[in-house]
C-alpha cells in the first residue's frame, strides 16, 4: 500500500501490539443507531463499541454521515430541529438517548473539538476558564492551575503564558485549535470527541496536533473524524470506514489499511473515490 | 455579412443610422450623473436646512438669553411679562422620560432578542417576530391615546398621587415602544455571532442560559449597546407620547408622578400655540429644537461609532 | 367707512347673495373657541358651502401676535379688550381693526366634585387663593374649618384673555400663587381639576357649562349672598357682573375690504352672535349691542 | 490531580438547569409582554372605537359635534399628502439610491452622503416640522398646505426609501449590468432598462413601507400648524389640510371637554390601524412574490 | 498526443488548411498591454494578434489573466473601478484604449458571451429585441425579423418560437445561453468574445454551442476563452496559451497542441498543472 509510510507503518504495529496485550472496556457502545433529518435517513443501523483509552478514527467520504454520528455521541446534533433519533448509544452503561439524561452532563464528561477552531471572543485565559466557571469553581487559584495544566495538556502552554489576557483570535489557527482542546481539557472529560480537528490547519501545526492526539490517549479516549486517510493510519488505534450512513467496516487501523475485508473500503482507501 | 436567412435588413447599418440622431441623448447621457448627484445632494441639503433653521434662530435666542442662563436655568416660564428661559425643567423631562423607556425598553427588549435568537424555534420565531414588527409599526400618537386613555387611568388606580397627566404613564408606553426596536437590532446582533462558538460552549456542558449570557451576549455586545443607544435616541426624540400624556408643566422636579414637560412638547406647544415670529417665545423654539438635534446626533454618532468601532471579529 | 369699493356689492351680509368662495382665518381666544367653532360650523353647513372657516385657539395674546402681522388672520378672537401696544402696532401695520364685541362670559371658579367644603367662597376668598402674596397655602389657610391640604391651583397660561382678565381686573395686578398649573389648553385645565380632589381653578364659563358633570362652580358672594355663575347671572348689570366680562372678535378690515366673504362672515356672526352664544355656554348681547356692531359692519360694505 | 469533581458537578447541574428553565421562561414572558401590550392596545381602541365607526363616520366633514362628525376631510387630506410624498420621496429616494450605487465613485463624498442619510433617519420627526415650517410653510410662504406637508414628510421618510432602493439596486446580480454593457448599451440605458426593473419590486416594498410612516406621522404636521377645526375638504394640493394621526391628536386632547370626542379619536385609529395594515400586506406581497428571481 | 481524438486532429487539419490558402485580415490588434487590478498585475505585456473569420481560443489556468484579457477587449474590464491599462490594443485599426474612443460603439461592434447565462429576467422576445431597442430601432417589424433571424442563428428559433413571450428564466442552462449568443448576434456584431461560454452546460448543450460556434465563424471573428483544452483543440483555429497574466505561446492551434514550444505549454496541455 504505497499511501502510507514507513512511519506510519512502525506507529501502527506498535498500537496494535497495544491493543492486544491489554483488552480494553468499552465507553461508548452503539446499539442499531438510526438518525434522520427530516426525511434523509443520515445514519442507518449503527453498531460499533468504542474503547477506552483508544484513538477510533472515523472516516468515509463527504456526507457519509461522520460529523452526524459523532455529534449523535454527545446529542449536540439535536441542535438541528429536525433531527429523529432511533436505537440506543450506552456511555458507560448508560443510555444518552434517554429522556432522562441530562446534556449538559453528557457534555462535561465528553468533550468536543471542531473542525474550525472556535474560541470564544475573549481572552486566552478566560477561554480555558470557561468551562470550570460555569462548573461552578470560582476560585482564582484552581482556576489558574486548571488553565495552565489544560494549556501544558494541549501542548500550547509555551506559546501563550506570556500573554493569557490577550484575545484568543490574535493566535494562528493552529494555536487557537489547539487552545480549543486546551478548553475541552480543562473541564477534564472522559472523552474528546474531535471532527476534522486539523482540516483548517497548515501541516506544521497538523502535526503538532497529531502528536498531542498520540499524547492524550493515555488519559482520555478519543474518537476522531478525518478526511484524511494518512492521519487515520498514523495516529488511530481503530478505524471505523462510513459510506452512505452505514459502517462498512470497523476493525483495528492496520487491518484496515493494509487488508480490508471489504470492496467498497479498499476502493475508498485507495483512492478509488470520494 | 450578410446572414443565412438572405434577409434585406442590416442591423448593423440601421444601428449606424440612428447614431447619427442620437445626440439629443448622448447630451442627456452626460447630463445623468450631474442630475443624480443633484437629487442625492438634496438629502444634505435637508441636513444643512436643518443646521441652518435651528442655528440663524438658535444665535438670536442667545442674543437675549445668555447661554448659560439657558442651560443652567431651573426656570421655564416663557410666556407672559418677565419671560424666563431655562432649559432644565425640560432636560430633565426628557431625560427622564427617555430613563423610564429605557428601564421598560432595554430588559425586555434583551430578554426578547434572547428568547427569539437562542430558545425559540424556527417556527416560533417566525410567528413572532412579524408580530412584534406590527408593534414597531403602530403610530405613536396611537401609543399617545393609549397611554391617555388607559395607561394613566390604569396607573392612578393603584399610585394614589400619580397627576392625571404625568410623565410615568407616557414614559412606560414609550418604553413599550422601543422594545421591538431594542429586540430587533439586538437579535441582529445575536445571531451575527457564529454557531460554532454556540457549540464549543454547549459542548463543554453549558446550558442555553451560560451559553447566552457567557458567550453570546459578550460576543455581540456592541450591536447590543447600539440598539440600546438608539433606543435613547428614539425616546429622546419621541414627541406625540409625552406630548398627549404629560402635559405641559414646566416644573423643575425629578418626581415621575408629577407632570413633565420634555423638549419635544415644548416645542408642539409652542409652535402650536403660537410662535409668533420674532419673538424670544420664538426664538427659544429654535434653541430647544436644536439642543435636541445635537441630543439625537450624538446618540447616532455614538451608535454607529459603537457597532463600527467595536465589531468583534470573529 | 366708506362703500364705494368694487368688492362692497359682492358681499352680501344677508346670506342669501351668491355663492362665495375662499376662506377666513380665525384664531385667538379659546374662550371664545367653542363659540367661534360653532358659528363657522352653522355658516359653512348653512350658508356657504364654498368658504372655508378655519378657527384656531392660540389664546387671545398669542392670537394677536398673528394677527397683527404682515399677511395675518382675519379675526382674532379675544376674551379682553384690545391692549393699547396692541393698537400702535396695528397702526404701524397699518391694519385697520373693528371691534365687535359677540358675547358675555363670567370667569367661572371651578373646584373638584368631591370638593365639599368650597362650594360657596366670598369674593375675597376668591381672590385670597389665586394671590402670591396672601400665602394661602392650605385650604385651612382660607378658613380654618376647611381640610389642612394643601391647595392646588390651576389656570389658562399667559397666552390667554382669561389669565390677563384674572390679573389685571379681578387680582388687581398682583402676582398669581408661584406654583400655580398654568396650561395652554382648556381640555387640559378641565382634565386636570376634575382628578384633583384640592384643585381650583378659573377659566370662562362655557367650559364649566360643558363639563357640568365632571367639575363643580363654586358660588361666588359679592356681598349679597352666593351667586352661582349661569346664563342669568352674568351680564353687565347681573348678579355675577364682578366677575362679569364682555368677549369679543377683532375684524382686520383690510381684509374685510379685499375678500367678501371675510366681511360676510362678519355680519354672520353678529347676526347670529345671540342664538350661538346661548347654545355654547355664553350670556348674549344686548340687543342694541348687536345693532351696534351690524351698523359699523354695513358700513364697510 | 483532579480539578473537576464529578459529585460537585452533578450537585450543581440541578440548580444550573433551574436557572436555565427559569430564565427561558422568564424570557417567554418578556417576549409575550410586548405582545400583550399590542392585544391590550387593539382591544381598547375597538372597544372605545367601533361604536363611533359607521359610514357617516367616514363620509362626513368634521364637526365640533361628536355626532355629526366624520374624517372625510382627514381621509382626503391623507390621500392628497401622499399625493405629494409618494412621487418626491420616490424621485428623490431611488435617484440618491442610484447616484450612490451607480454613479457615485467609493470615496468621500459618497460615503458623507451615505452617513448623512444614516443620520437623517434618526433626527427627530418634530424637527423635521420645525424645518418645514420655517422653510416651506414661511420662508417660502406655502402655509400649512398639502404641498408644505407633503414635501415636510418626504424629506422625513426619504432615507427609509434611499436605503431599500439601495439594496434593492445592490441586489440585481452585476452579470445582468455585464449584458447589457456587452450591447453597447449605455450607462442609463443599463440602469433605466436593466437596474431599476429588476429592483422595482424592492423599490415599491422601501416606498410603501415610507409611505405608512408618513401615514402615521403627527409631530410634523402638528409644528406645521393644522388648525383643531378644518370642515372643508381639501381639493387639491394647495388647500389646507388636516389628516388622520392630527385628527386624533386633537379629540385625544379634547375628549377632557367632550368625552365622546375619546370615541371618535379610536375610531379614527381603527381606520389608521387598518390602512396601515393593508399597505404592509401588500409590502409583504410584493416582498415575497418577487423575491429571489434570479 | 492522447487528448485529442481523431475527430479533433481532422478538424485542425482542415482549419490549418483554410488558413493557409486565404491570408485573413487582422481585427485586433494588441500591443504591449498592461493591466493592473490596484497594485495586482493582473496582464504582463500582451501582443496578440487575432485575425478576422477565425475562432481563436485563450487557454492558460485559473487565475492566469484569461477573462480579465478578454474583457479589455471590450473595454468591460474597466467596471472594476481600480482598474489601471497601459499599451494599445488596435480595433481594426483604431486604438480602443483611446480616451476618444466611445466604448458603447465598441460594444455594439464587439458582442461578449459570458460564463454563466445571464439573459435579463423579461420575455425571451424582449432579451433579443433590447439590444436593437437601445440603438434606437423601434419599429414592430424590424425587430420581428431581427428576433427571428438572430434566434436561428444562435439554432434556438425551433425550441422557443412558440413561447416568444415567456420569460427567458424558463429555459434551461444551455438554451438560456444559446439565447445569450443570439441577443448578442441581435446587433450584428464584427467580433463575438466568449468567457467560457460552456462551462456552466451540461454535454449535450456544450456540443450545440461549440457546433454553433463553427457554424458563425464564417460571419464572424470569435475569441473564445476555455478551461477545456479539448474544446479548445476541438473548435479553435489560433489558441493563445496564458499563464500568470502574460501569453506564453501563440500559434495555430495544431501546433500548440502537437508540438508546443514551450515547455510550459506542453506541461499545461498534458495536464501536468493547472
Ligand atoms: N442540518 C442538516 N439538515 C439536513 N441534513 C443534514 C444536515 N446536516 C447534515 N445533513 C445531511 O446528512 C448527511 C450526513 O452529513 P454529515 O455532515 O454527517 O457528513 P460528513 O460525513 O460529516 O461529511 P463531511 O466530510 O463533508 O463533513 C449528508 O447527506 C448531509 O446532507
Ligand atoms: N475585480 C478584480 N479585482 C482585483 N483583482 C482581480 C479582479 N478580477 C480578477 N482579479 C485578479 O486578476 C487575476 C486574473 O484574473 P482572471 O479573472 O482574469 O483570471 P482567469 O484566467 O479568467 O481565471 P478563471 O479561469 O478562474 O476564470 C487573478 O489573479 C485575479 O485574482
Ligand atoms: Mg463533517
Ligand atoms: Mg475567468
Ligand atoms: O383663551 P383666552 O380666551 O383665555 O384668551
Amino acid at each position: 500500500m504505497a499511501v502510507l509510510t514507513d512511519r506510519e507503518k512502525t506507529m501502527m504495529k506498535q498500537e496494535t501490539q497495544n491493543a492486544e496485550e491489554t483488552p480494553k472496556r468499552v465507553v461508548y457502545n452503539t446499539k442499531d443507531l438510526n438518525l434522520w433529518y427530516g426525511e434523509g435517513h443520515a445514519l442507518k443501523n449503527i453498531n460499533l463499541a468504542i474503547n477506552e483509552n483508544e484513538v477510533t478514527a472515523i472516516i468515509g467520504p463527504s456526507g457519509c454521515g461522520k460529523s452526524t454520528y459523532i455529534k449523535t455521541l454527545n446529542r449536540m446534533v439535536e441542535l438541528v430541529p429536525t433531527v429523529r433519533i432511533s436505537g440506543e448509544i450506552l456511555y458507560r452503561e448508560r443510555n444518552i438517548l434517554d429522556k432522562n439524561f441530562k446534556v449538559e452532563d453528557l457534555r462535561t464528561r465528553v468533550g468536543m473539538v471542531f473542525q474550525k477552531p472556535n474560541p470564544f471572543p475573549k481572552s486566552i485565559y478566560e477561554n480555558i476558564a470557561y468551562g470550570p466557571k460555569i462548573h461552578g469553581i470560582r476560585s482564582k487559584k484552581i482556576l489558574d492551575e486548571i488553565v495552565e495544566k489544560s494549556l501544558r495538556g494541549a501542548a500550547i502552554w509555551d506559546e501563550v503564558k506570556d500573554r493569557l489576557n490577550q484575545n484568543a483570535y490574535g493566535l494562528s489557527g493552529g494555536q487557537q485549535q489547539r487552545l480549543c482542546i486546551a478548553r475541552c481539557l480543562a473541564i477534564e472529560p472522559d472523552v474528546i470527541l474531535m471532527d476534522e480537528p486539523t482540516s483548517a490547519l497548515d501541516p506544521i501545526s497538523t502535526l503538532k496536533v497529531e502528536e498531542l492526539v498520540q499524547e492524550m490517549k493515555k488519559d482520555y479516549s478519543i474518537i476522531i473524524v478525518t478526511h484524511n486517510m494518512q492521519q487515520a493510519a498514523r495516529i488511530s488505534d481503530k478505524t471505523a470506514f462510513f459510506l452512505n450512513g452505514e459502517v462498512i467496516e470497523f476493525a483495528n487501523t492496520d487491518k484496515i489499511f493494509s487488508n480490508p475485508s471489504d470492496k467498497r473500503t479498499e476502493d475508498y482507501i485507495t483512492g478509488r473515490f470520494g | 455579412m450578410d446572414h443565412k436567412s438572405g434577409k434585406p435588413i442590416k442591423v448593423s447599418e440601421l444601428i449606424q443610422e440612428k447614431k447619427k440622431s442620437k445626440n439629443f441623448n448622448q447630451t442627456f447621457e452626460k447630463l445623468i450623473p450631474g442630475i443624480l448627484l443633484g437629487i442625492a445632494a438634496i438629502s444634505i441639503l435637508t441636513t444643512i436646512g436643518i443646521l441652518l433653521t435651528l442655528l440663524t434662530e438658535t444665535i438670536n435666542f442667545f442674543r437675549e438669553v445668555p447661554f448659560l442662563d439657558f442651560f443652567t436655568g431651573t426656570q421655564l416660564k416663557p410666556l407672559g411679562e418677565n419671560a424666563v428661559f431655562g432649559v432644565l425643567p425640560l432636560l430633565t423631562g426628557t431625560l427622564i422620560s427617555t430613563a423610564i423607556a429605557m428601564v421598560v425598553a432595554i430588559p425586555i427588549g434583551l430578554m426578547t432578542a434572547v428568547f427569539l435568537s437562542e430558545y425559540a424555534s424556527e417556527k416560533l420565531r417566525r410567528t413572532l417576530k412579524p408580530m412584534l414588527e406590527v408593534l414597531a409599526g403602530i403610530p405613536t400618537i396611537v401609543y399617545g391615546f393609549f397611554a391617555f386613555t388607559f395607561v394613566t387611568p390604569l396607573l392612578r388606580s393603584f399610585i394614589p398621587g400619580l397627576e392625571p397627566t404625568n410623565i410615568l404613564s407616557p414614559g412606560l408606553v414609550m418604553g413599550i415602544m422601543i422594545i421591538p426596536m431594542v429586540a430587533s437590532l439586538s437579535e441582529d446582533a445575536m445571531s451575527a455571532v457564529p454557531n460554532t462558538m454556540r457549540e464549543g460552549a454547549l459542548a463543554l456542558g453549558a446550558t442555553k442560559l451560560e451559553v447566552t449570557w457567557k458567550v453570546v451576549v459578550p460576543a455581540a455586545i456592541s450591536g447590543i449597546i447600539a440598539s440600546f443607544v438608539l433606543g435613547i435616541s428614539r425616546a429622546i426624540g419621541e414627541t406625540m407620547i409625552v406630548a398627549i400624556a404629560s402635559g405641559s408643566s414646566k416644573n423643575f422636579t425629578f418626581d415621575v408622578t408629577q407632570s413633565m414637560q420634555t423638549m419635544t412638547a415644548y416645542i408642539v406647544e409652542v409652535t402650536g400655540g403660537e410662535a409668533a415670529a420674532g419673538t424670544t417665545l420664538y426664538y427659544s423654539l429654535y434653541a430647544v429644537a436644536m439642543t435636541l438635534f445635537v441630543f439625537t446626533l450624538v446618540m447616532n454618532l455614538l451608535a454607529q461609532y459603537i457597532s463600527r468601532k467595536f465589531r468583534e471579529e470573529y | 367707512a366708506c362703500g364705494g369699493n368694487d368688492n362692497a356689492n359682492e358681499g352680501n351680509g344677508n346670506g342669501n347673495g351668491e355663492e362665495l368662495e375662499g376662506s377666513v382665518i380665525i384664531d385667538g381666544s379659546g374662550t371664545v373657541y367653542p363659540f367661534m367653532a360653532q358659528m363657522a360650523e352653522n355658516y359653512m353647513t348653512n350658508e356657504q358651502e364654498g368658504v372655508s372657516v378655519e378657527v384656531s385657539r392660540a389664546g387671545t395674546s398669542a392670537g394677536f401676535k398673528k394677527f397683527l402681522a404682515e399677511g395675518g388672520t382675519d379675526f382674532n378672537n379675544a376674551s379682553r379688550q384690545i391692549k393699547e401696544e396692541e393698537k400702535s402696532e396695528a397702526e404701524k401695520l397699518g391694519i385697520e381693526t373693528q371691534e365687535m364685541k359677540v358675547a358675555l362670559d363670567g370667569i367661572t371658579i371651578v373646584i373638584n366634585k368631591d370638593n365639599d367644603w368650597a362650594k360657596e367662597l366670598t369674593q375675597q376668598e376668591v381672590i385670597d387663593i389665586f394671590l402670591e402674596s396672601k400665602g394661602k397655602k392650605k385650604w385651612s389657610d382660607v378658613r380654618s374649618e376647611f381640610p389642612n391640604e394643601e391647595i392646588k391651583t390651576y389656570g389658562p397660561n399667559e397666552n390667554h384673555g382669561t389669565y390677563e382678565f384674572m390679573y389685571e381686573t379681578i387680582l388687581g395686578e398682583q402676582d398669581l400663587p408661584e406654583d400655580i398649573n398654568l396650561q395652554q389648553d382648556y381640555s387640559t385645565l378641565v382634565d386636570l381639576v376634575s382628578k384633583d380632589k384640592n384643585a381650583i381653578g378659573f377659566f370662562g364659563y362655557g367650559y364649566y357649562a360643558s363639563n357640568t358633570d365632571k367639575l363643580a362652580a363654586v358660588k361666588v358672594d359679592f356681598g349679597k349672598g352666593p351667586v352661582e355663575p349661569t346664563l342669568d347671572t352674568i351680564a353687565e348689570d347681573g348678579d355675577y357682573a364682578p366677575f362679569t366680562r364682555p368677549v369679543f372678535t377683532y375684524l382686520n378690515v383690510n381684509n374685510a375690504k379685499e375678500k367678501p366673504e371675510v366681511l360676510d362672515y362678519a355680519i354672520y356672526t353678529m347676526e347670529n352672535a345671540q342664538d350661538v352664544a346661548k347654545e355654547t355656554g355664553f350670556a348674549p348681547l344686548a340687543d342694541e349691542d348687536v345693532k351696534t356692531s351690524l351698523d359699523a359692519l354695513n358700513g364697510l360694505k | 490531580m483532579k480539578y473537576i469533581d464529578a459529585a460537585q458537578v452533578q450537585k450543581k447541574m440541578g440548580s444550573r438547569l433551574f436557572a436555565n428553565n427559569l430564565a427561558k421562561t422568564l424570557f417567554f414572558l418578556a417576549t409575550l409582554f410586548g405582545l400583550l401590550v399590542l392585544a391590550v392596545l387593539i382591544y381598547r381602541v375597538l372597544a372605545d372605537g367601533l361604536g363611533s365607526l359607521n359610514m357617516g363616520f367616514l363620509t362626513n366633514r368634521l364637526s365640533t359635534d361628536p355626532e355629526r362628525a366624520g374624517i372625510m376631510g382627514a381621509i382626503l387630506g391623507t390621500l392628497w399628502l401622499m399625493l405629494v410624498v409618494a412621487p418626491v420621496t420616490m424621485i428623490l429616494g431611488v435617484g440618491t439610491a442610484i447616484y450612490l450605487e451607480e454613479y457615485a465613485k467609493k470615496g468621500r463624498l459618497q460615503s458623507f452622503i451615505q452617513t448623512n442619510i444614516s443620520n437623517l433617519a434618526g433626527v427627530p420627526s418634530v424637527v423635521f416640522g420645525i424645518l418645514g415650517l420655517t422653510i416651506f410653510a414661511r420662508a417660502l410662504d406655502l402655509g400649512s398646505i398639502v404641498l408644505a406637508g407633503g414635501l415636510t414628510m418626504a424629506l422625513l421618510v426619504l432615507p427609509v426609501v434611499v436605503v431599500a432602493s439601495q439594496e434593492a439596486i445592490r441586489s440585481v446580480p452585476q452579470f445582468l449590468r455585464e449584458a447589457s454593457y456587452g450591447m453597447g448599451a449605455t450607462k442609463w440605458q443599463t440602469v433605466k432598462n436593466v437596474v431599476l426593473p429588476a429592483s422595482i419590486p424592492g423599490i415599491l416594498t422601501g416606498v410603501i413601507l415610507a409611505l405608512s410612516r408618513a401615514i402615521g406621522e403627527t409631530a410634523p404636521l402638528v409644528v406645521l400648524g393644522i388648525p383643531a377645526l378644518l370642515i372643508p375638504l381639501p381639493e387639491g394640493i394647495f388647500d389646507r389640510f388636516t389628516i388622520l394621526p392630527v385628527q386624533i391628536y386633537y379629540w385625544t386632547l379634547d375628549s377632557a371637554l367632550v368625552a365622546e370626542y375619546a370615541n371618535l379619536a379610536a375610531a379614527t385609529i381603527v381606520i389608521l390601524l387598518i390602512v396601515l395594515f393593508a399597505m404592509n400586506s401588500i409590502a409583504i406581497i410584493i416582498r415575497n412574490k418577487f423575491q429571489k428571481r434570479f
